[in-house]
Formats: C-alpha cells, structure tokens, sequence
C-alpha cells in the first residue's frame, strides 16, 4: 500500500476509556471523514503477566489466579487448566464429576452469550435489548449461585473433580428456568430476524468469507457464522460432551447479524445440553485425592470457551510450581480478524464490528494487531486533527 | 403601566419561562420514567430533573483551552432563548396565543430549527475530537429532518388558509373532522420531531457508544445544565406546537363552562392542552424505547425516502380535501 | 442540608474506567443498572464522558500502561468528584499483586473515596457503596435512607 | 482421521523426521530450525490452515528456548517442537505460510527477546510502552521486583 500521508487523515482514538468497551483497550482508526482506513488494536492496557505469576505459584494456588484471567469466561479457564494438569498426573476424573464439568460450562455459555446479545444491543443504540437479555440473564445467575455460591468466578474445579455437588432436589426448579429461558431465547431469535433497525445495522456489515476466516485462523463464533466448523467440544471431546449430542451451529451469510444469530441458536443447543446432564447424571463421588507434587510431564488442553477455542499448555517438572503455563485465549485468535473487518467501515459501525467477535480483552490482554501491509504509525492525534481531514476546511 | 405588568407576567411567568422550566423537567421525567418502565424497570422519582439541573448548576465549570471561547460559552444561551420565544405563538389555553401575528407558524418553525444548528455550532467550537465528528454529523442530519418537518408542519396551514397557528386551531375548533385529514401529516411530524431532537433512533451526534459525549462532550456545569434545560424546553415546545396544529380541534368553545359566575373555560383548555403534550411526549419515548439508533446514511436515505414522501403525501391530501371538498 | 448537597446526594452521576481488570466486576457495574437492581431508582446515571460524572467508578488493579491514562481521565473530571474503587483488584491490586506489569490498587495513582471488597461485589453492594459514598458528600449528614424495594427482592 | 494415520501422512511427507502420539488427537514432531519452513510449508499444502498459537520455553538450565508450533488439523493437533540456542534467538517467520500467526510471534519477540527474520509488524505487543526495552520478562532469569 503506498505510504500515506498521515495528515491527510484523523486517527480518531476509541477507549481506554470509552463506553463502548467496557473493558480498558484502545483502538486507533485512520479516518478518512467516516470511512475506515485501517485500525490499531492496543490492549496492552490490560496485560498483568499472569504467566509469569503462574511459574512463582504452586499448582494448586494458580487455580485460584488463573480463574481470574477473564470473567466471562472463568469456568473455561479452569476446567482447562485442571483437565492439562489432571492428564499430567494421569488420574482419572469421575464421570459424575465430569457431567457438572460440562454442565457448569455449558449455563456459563448461556449467560456470556445472552450478555453479549444484551451488550450488542447496546453497542447500537437500543438499551431496550440490554435490559429484556440481561433481566433474563438474572434467572441463570440465580442458577449458579445456587450451585456453585458465586454469580462470577465458580471455584467449581479442583485437580481430581468438582467442589461442589448437584443437589437432586433443584432439579425441577432448574428444569423449569430452562423452560422460560428456551422461550426468552426464541423470542430472541424472532426479534433478531425481524426487527429492522437491527437488521439495517447488522445485516452485510464486516461479511468474513469462508476462505478469510481459515487464513486468518479465526475461532468460536465469528469462524462458525462463516460456515468454518470449528467446534473442541465435537472435535476433540472433553469432559463429558461425548456423551451428550448436540449439533455444531453453522451459518454461512459471515456478517455480524450471523454472529448474533449463531451465538442465540447456541443458547438452544447449550439449553438442549443442560436438559441431559439433568436426566443423565450418574451417581457416585465428585472428586478424586490429586497428588500435591505433579510428575515430570507436559499437556495441552483444548477447551470451546463461549468466544471460541482456549488452549491451555502445561508443563511440569516434577515439583510442586509449574514449569511453564501458556495461554492462548480465544479472543487472541480473533484479533487478526477484527483488524481486517475493520477495513472499509464507518466510524459508527466501529463498536460492532470489534464487539461481534465478543472481545473480551482480560484474556487477550495480550497483543496488538495492526494492519500488516503498514509501517509503524505514531498516534499524533491532536496535530492531526490541525491539518484535519478531506473537507479542507483549514486548520482549526 | 398594567400592560407591561401583564406582558412581562405572560412572559416570565405562566406560559412563559417559569411554566415551561417546570413542565420541561416534568416531560423529562415523563419520558424517563415511560423508558424505563417499557425496560421493565421502576424508573428515577419524580424530583430527578430538577435535582440532576441543580447539580449541574454547582459543579465546576471547566472550558479546555484551545477552544472558540464565545461560541462555546454563549452558544447554550442562544439556543435557550430561541427555543423559549418560540412559544409566545404557540395557545396554550383556548385557542388564542398571547401574541398571534398573522405568520408565526413560520415564525415557531424557523425559532425551533435553531437548535440544531446549535448542536453543529457547540460541536464545531469545542475544538476535541468527539465533539467535532459529532457537530459534522449534526450538520449532515439537518438536511434529513428538516424539510418533511417543515412540509408536514405547513399542510394545516394549507388545510386552515392561515399561516397562523390561532388561526388554524381556529379553523380546527370549527371543523374538528379536518383533523382526521391530517393524521399522516402528524404521524410523519413525530417522528421528524424526534429526529430534530435528536433522541434515539436518531441521536446520532449524541452517539454514546462511538463518539463518548458526542457533542457535548467538553461540557461541564452551568453550560450542560443549560443545553439539558434546552432540550427539555424544546421537547415541550415540539410537542405544544404538533399539538396546537395536529391536535387543534380537541378545544372547547368560549363560556362552556361558566360556573358562579366565573368562565371556567381556559383552564379546561389549559388541562386539553396538557393533556395533548403529554400524550405526544408518551409517543415519542415510545419511539425512543423500540428503534436502535440508525447510522448517518441510513438516517438521511430514510428521511428522504418515508419522511419527505409522506409530508408531499399529505399536502397532496390537504389540496384534494381542501379543493374539491371545499373548506 | 441545603439545597445543593441535596441535589448532589439525589444525582449521583457515574462514569465506569476497567485499569486492566478481569471484567466480573465491570459486569456486575452494568448489571447494577438492568431492571432486576435498577440504579436509576436512586439517581444514578451511567455517562459517557468524564466530564459530565461525578462518581468515577474504577474497576481492576492498575496495570503499568493504565496509570497514566487513570490520572488523565481524574483530571478531565469536574469537581466535586469522587472516586468509587470496585473489587479487591481496585482495592489493593488483590491476586495479580506482585505481577510484573502491576502497579497494585487504584490509591497508588488517584485519592479514593470509598472501596467496595469483594470478588467480583454483588450489584447491590456496589449500590450500597454508592450510597455510602453519597453519605460522604459534606454536609450529607447521615446516609440517605434507601427504602426497600416494595415486595423485597422482586425475581 | 486417526492419529495414526496423519503421523503416517506426516512420516512419508518428511522421511526421517521424529513423530511420535502421546495420546489420541495428539501428534508430536521432532524438527529443527532450518527445517521449520518447509516441515510447515508441507503441511500447508497438505491441507492444515489453523495454527492454534506458538508456545516458548526458556530451558535456561541447558542454554536453549524451546518452540512449539501447534497446528489443527483433522481432529488432530500436530505439535512441531523446535529449539534453537539461547545465545543466537533468531528464528524465521510463519506469517508468509500463516497469516494469523503473527500475533503470536510478535507476543514470543517480546516477551522472550527472540528476533523473528522479516516479521511484518515489530512492535511490541503486550508490555506497555512504560516496560524497559531489552528487559524479556518471560525468562527464567527475569525475577520479579
């Protein structure tokens, strides 16, 4: 791309601090008046090194650190990490164990994916949406409080199974919620196809092609609305997804409508889930003793957190304190994309475009993208903005 | 001497600057609450716009440095006064205002359309960012919205062979069916109103979400407290004026209500006034509540394509009624 | 109580900065304002731009590149401000203390008004710290009596 | 397809490079520095477009860094473990094969101080612009204050 003239355009810069993120990233947008030239994606904002605190932690301590990389997504991160450190010890989780796994993961699923509707809705202007999702996203905080004591942050997972047991006696209480959820999320559905403001924002906007999402090695959501089937829960089953069936939801019109669409339709399959674990569930004990020092050895684990493939790589050298933690967070894989979608747009379609790939920068925390085919760019926003933009109107 | 009195108590006083103060906040809150309860949620007490104005009023009163200094300052005051004069032509008991000129529908139109450029000048003169992107916005909105307003706006005019708005709440007292004529010129005039208000779906350069404050991001105290009064103030002079030209026939004839000895009927016109303005308040929240907010192409590709095609629609309606039905 | 510090306890207007937290506790911030808790009952607004809040409510310890940008948006705000630090990552840095890229709570760069434990704090405690913030306006006296929700917790 | 016989794919692709299965879905392969390139250029053609991340471990203990390349691919993920020497940390850069890998190597440049040949962007990713360059806070050698 020839060099361009760096006065000729604004670099409108969105965040740290900015509503639209809730979390703190900033992103720079050349602007050529409201089109997008290209977009720098920083989130070193939120880099806290936890892999480096995880090696001065024991193990048993860095489930209590690595829950906390994301919110949203707690629960991923530590069924991740103990499934890597319990196949390093080769002991073999219980199967009752394993169903609360899943079944914790999957109401996790649910309610970052009705949080994201609700924030979507936001990101366009419509509170209304925020406040119906998020009024409903209460019934499933309910559900894991009950459960597990916490709305955020389970503590669910220790090495050799689960903390806490299913009582039978919820069982039709949560039956129950299921029910008002499966029609809250149809109504949903019906809304998101039918209703045309929504669709005006969200219908063609950031279409990603089949072939773009697998160069760029896009993951969860954002690679399945462009009909890549991507799925660690079908193709490398854990826990105790390969005795529940489901199906991989797939769309292939790529845009940010079919994000939304694919994330709903999930809720029903997650819903689908949830409804087995409750009839399937076998009995017998939730945990198995873990040695306190874990054997000489490495794993890797892949887990389908709700924004798609987590990977958590382990390595042990005979002590009690890891060797080495990586971990590599959805979100990660998906900035390459965002900065790519960014292309071409207009500032207001900035927020939803870089919100329906459902960042969530705590895990991330870690790159910066930009737009390979350009050289370093130093943010002069406010010179900039003297020689403003095409309209030449004059400095200010 | 008692005129003067007379005058400066109608000014300042009842349909004045103290009543409209106090009925703006009242239709803030009218159109907060009505918001939050479609959300299902309880919603801010009754006293939440006077409180939010008086703290505004005692917060520090910041202006950044490189900024337009007399714009940015005085600008808030021109559009505050604009917007109150405006309602001097606009009855509000009976149908007789307390000044009618022979043309102040034109008069209230051109008053009412200051505020928006306002928003473009605050936007233009506060010298950051967000608030510029948001004045060009402001700008590029106003060729929207602003001609099907007017179109809408002028079809009773048509209708009533005034360009008065006495005169044509006059003409609709007497022929109240007329009103049915102009529905769709009202249905358009709403939603133009919201747009000129710029409340969401069509509150694009007060756009949260992507340009922080929008236009009013450098401002702080006195001056936002003064710009929230504005856009209170004009969202009860939209809906008094929609009210006294749409809504004009539901009036009652003078001594209708003579009651020991007193004639009691501008205060029922006054309450059927209320009531008018309260009802097209209700409607817009109810606009504000099911739309997301549209983008600045989208928003003008609607307006020409629905809003102006409905206010030519109407006029059209206006001429054949007017014409052959005959007035 | 005067006419001003009443209308300064009725109006809380808050504006939300992440410092590089998990985001639990940004969630429990927004969900603070979904119809189940409602803030708006109280007041309390949730604005875009610093200049128009005068409650910062700052979540997640600071992080090295966050600082400065922390200190910058606490200036931009108008006075009187206050400043709400949410969660134990705000309060004291909680468990990323003694990462490399952490500078620790949200006192080591901005004075603090009132700090709400836990992780993440429950939507009604960070109600509660409001209000208890509120109590703390000069000449606010006691803190303003909240009535309880007609029907208690409603569903 | 059966971890078997993808590593059977892989061993007639690259005669005489280690591949081993610690477990089912799981194919390790030995390779070398100089070899990286055509190793992933093959797989490329092969068909394997997702490169899930790129893991790096300081073995300070024996003077070496250790990469790992981990690749999706038909239900399998393929590991390529390479190590150069901790004095000389240079190793070539994947985004020509792999375009989405470039976060990862430029989060390895920084954190561990390797210099990636020809890398397309740099900068530094993560640490934030008030961290001391030259200072690589994922070595073992790196103690925190």
């Amino acid at each position: 791309m020839a060099e361009k003239e760096n006065n000729k355009k604004i670099i409108i810069p969105f965040g740290p601090q900015h509503p639209a993120f809730k979390e703190s990233m900033r992103l720079d947008l050349c602007v050529d008046g409201e089109i997008v030239e290209y977009a720098d994606i920083i989130v070193s904002y939120n880099h806290r090194g936890i892999e480096k605190a995880a090696e001065q932690r024991t193990f048993l301590q860095n489930i209590y650190l690595i829950e906390r990389v994301c919110g949203i997504c707690s629960h991923s991160h530590t069924t991740c990490y103990c499934a890597a450190v319990e196949e390093i010890m080769g002991i073999e989780v219980p199967e009752r164990a394993q169903y609360i796994r899943s079944f914790i993961g999957e109401l996790e699923r649910i309610q970052s994916h009705l949080l994201w509707i609700g924030v979507t809705g936001h990101e366009l202007g419509w509170d209304t949406l925020l406040m119906y999702s998020w009024k409903d996203r209460e019934r499933i905080n309910d559900m894991l409080e009950r459960i597990t004591g916490n709305r955020i942050h389970y503590a669910m997972n220790t090495f050799g199974g689960v903390r806490r047991d299913l009582s039978p006696g919820d069982f039709p209480r949560f039956k129950e919620d299921f029910d008002f959820l499966e029609e809250r999320t149809k109504y949903y559905l019906h809304v998101i196809a039918e209703e045309e403001t929504f669709l005006k924002r969200t219908r063609g906007i950031a279409f990603l092609p089949t072939e773009m999402a697998r160069r760029l090695c896009a993951v969860g959501p954002t690679t399945r609305a462009s009909n890549v089937r991507i799925d660690a829960r079908a193709d490398d089953p854990y826990a105790a997804y390969p005795d529940l069936d489901f199906e991989v939801v797939t769309h292939d019109s790529g845009d940010v409508w079919a994000r939304t669409y694919v994330k709903a339709l999930e809720i029903l399959q997650s819903i689908r889930m949830c409804r087995q674990v409750l009839d399937e569930i076998p009995g017998g004990e939730i945990r198995v003793k873990a040695p306190l020092k874990v054997p000489e050895g490495e794993a890797i684990c892949r887990y389908e957190a709700p924004r798609g493939e987590l990977i958590h790589y382990v390595r042990s050298s005979g002590g009690t304190m890891p060797d080495r933690i990586k971990i590599r967070s959805p979100t990660f894989g998906n900035w390459v994309v965002a900065t790519e979608l960014l292309k071409g747009i207009c500032i207001a379609d900035v927020p939803i475009v870089v919100y329906a790939i459902d960042p969530c920068m705590s895990c991330s925390a870690r790159i910066t993208v930009t737009d390979s085919a350009r050289g370093t760019v130093t943010e002069t926003t406010f010179d900039a903005l003297r020689r403003r933009g095409r309209q030449g109107k004059g400095a200010v | 001497m008692t005129g003067i009195l007379e005058a400066a108590a109608y000014l300042l006083i009842f349909p004045g600057f103290l009543f409209l103060l106090c009925f703006g906040l009242f239709c803030e809150w009218v159109d907060r609450r009505v918001y939050a309860r479609l959300q299902n949620r309880v919603g801010p007490p009754i006293f939440q716009p006077f409180a939010d104005l008086i703290k505004l009023m005692g917060k520090e009163d910041i202006i950044p440095t490189n900024v337009d200094r007399l714009l940015f300052q005085y600008m808030p005051l021109i559009a505050f006064a604009s917007v109150m004069t405006s309602v001097v032509f606009i009855p509000v008991w009976g149908t007789s205002a307390i000044l009618p000129l022979p043309g102040d529908l034109v008069v209230t139109l051109y008053l009412f359309s200051i505020l928006p450029l306002s928003f473009f000048v605050i936007g233009w003169s506060s010298a950051s960012l967000y608030p510029l992107v948001g004045g060009f916005r402001a700008a590029t909105m106003l060729f929207g919205y602003e001609v099907p307003f007017i179109l809408t706006c002028l079809a009773p005019g048509m209708l009533a062979g005034s360009w008065s708005v006495t005169g044509i709440m006059d003409y609709l007292a007497v022929h109240p069916a007329s009103m049915l004529v102009l529905l769709p010129g009202f249905a358009v005039a709403l939603v133009a109103l919201e747009a000129k208000l710029e409340r969401p779906p069509f509150d694009i350069p007060h756009a949260e979400t992507e340009i922080v404050g929008g236009v009013f991001t450098e401002y702080s105290g006195k001056k936002l407290a003064v710009m929230r009064m504005t856009e209170d103030i004009g969202l009860v002079v939209g809906a008094s004026l929609l009210a006294a030209i749409f809504l004009g026939g539901f009036v009652l004839g003078d001594q209708t209500f003579v009651w020991s000895g007193m004639d009691w009927t501008p205060f029922f016109n006054f309450l059927l006034y209320l009531a008018k303005a309260l009802v097209i308040v209700f409607l817009l929240a109810m606009i504000r509540t099911l739309f997301a907010r549209l983008r600045i192409d989208q928003m003008l590709d609607f307006s020409w394509k629905y809003l102006a095609m409905g206010g030519l629609f109407q006029l059209f309606i206006v001429m054949v009624y007017a014409g052959f039905i005959g007035r | 109580m005067d006419l001003m510090t009443w209308a300064r306890t009725k109006s809380p207007w808050i504006c939300h900065f992440n410092t590089g937290g998990c985001n639990a506790c940004d969630i429990e911030v927004i969900a603070a304002l979904t119809p189940r808790f409602d803030v708006e009952r109280f007041g309390l607004l949730l604005k875009a731009s610093p200049r128009h809040s005068d409650v910062l409510v700052v979540t997640g310890p600071v992080t090295l590149q966050t600082q400065e940008r922390l200190r910058r948006v606490y200036d931009q705000m108008a006075d009187p401000k206050f400043v709400l630090a949410v969660g134990v990552c705000a309060c004291s840095g909680g468990v990323y203390h003694g990462c490399y890229n952490v500078r620790g709570g949200i006192d080591t760069t901005i004075p603090v008004d009132m700090y709400v434990g836990g992780c993440p704090p429950r939507p009604s405690e960070i109600i509660d710290g409001v209000i208890q913030l509120i109590g703390k306006i000069p000449g606010a006296g006691s803190v303003p009596d909240v009535t309880e929700p007609k029907g208690g917790e409603s569903g | 397809m059966m971890s078997e016989q993808v590593a059977g794919l892989i061993r007639d692709m690259f005669p005489g490079i280690g591949v081993t299965i610690p477990r089912e879905r799981r194919i390790t392969v030995y390779s070398t520095a100089d070899r990286l390139h055509d190793v992933l250029r093959g797989l490329h053609g092969a068909g394997v477009t997702h490169v899930t991340t790129i893991t790096c471990m300081d073995k300070i203990e024996r003077g070496m860094f250790e990469l790992l390349y981990h690749l999706w691919w038909e239900n399998n993920l393929i590991t390529v473990r390479i190590e150069i020497p901790r004095a000389i940390p240079v190793i070539p850069t994947i985004t020509t094969i792999f375009p989405g890998a470039l976060s990862y190597e430029r989060e390895i440049q920084g954190m561990f101080g390797i210099q990636v040949e020809n890398i397309p962007d740099p900068r530094r990713i993560l640490l934030s612009d008030e961290f001391p360059l030259g200072v690589y806070p994922l070595r073992k050698d790196y103690e925190v204050k």
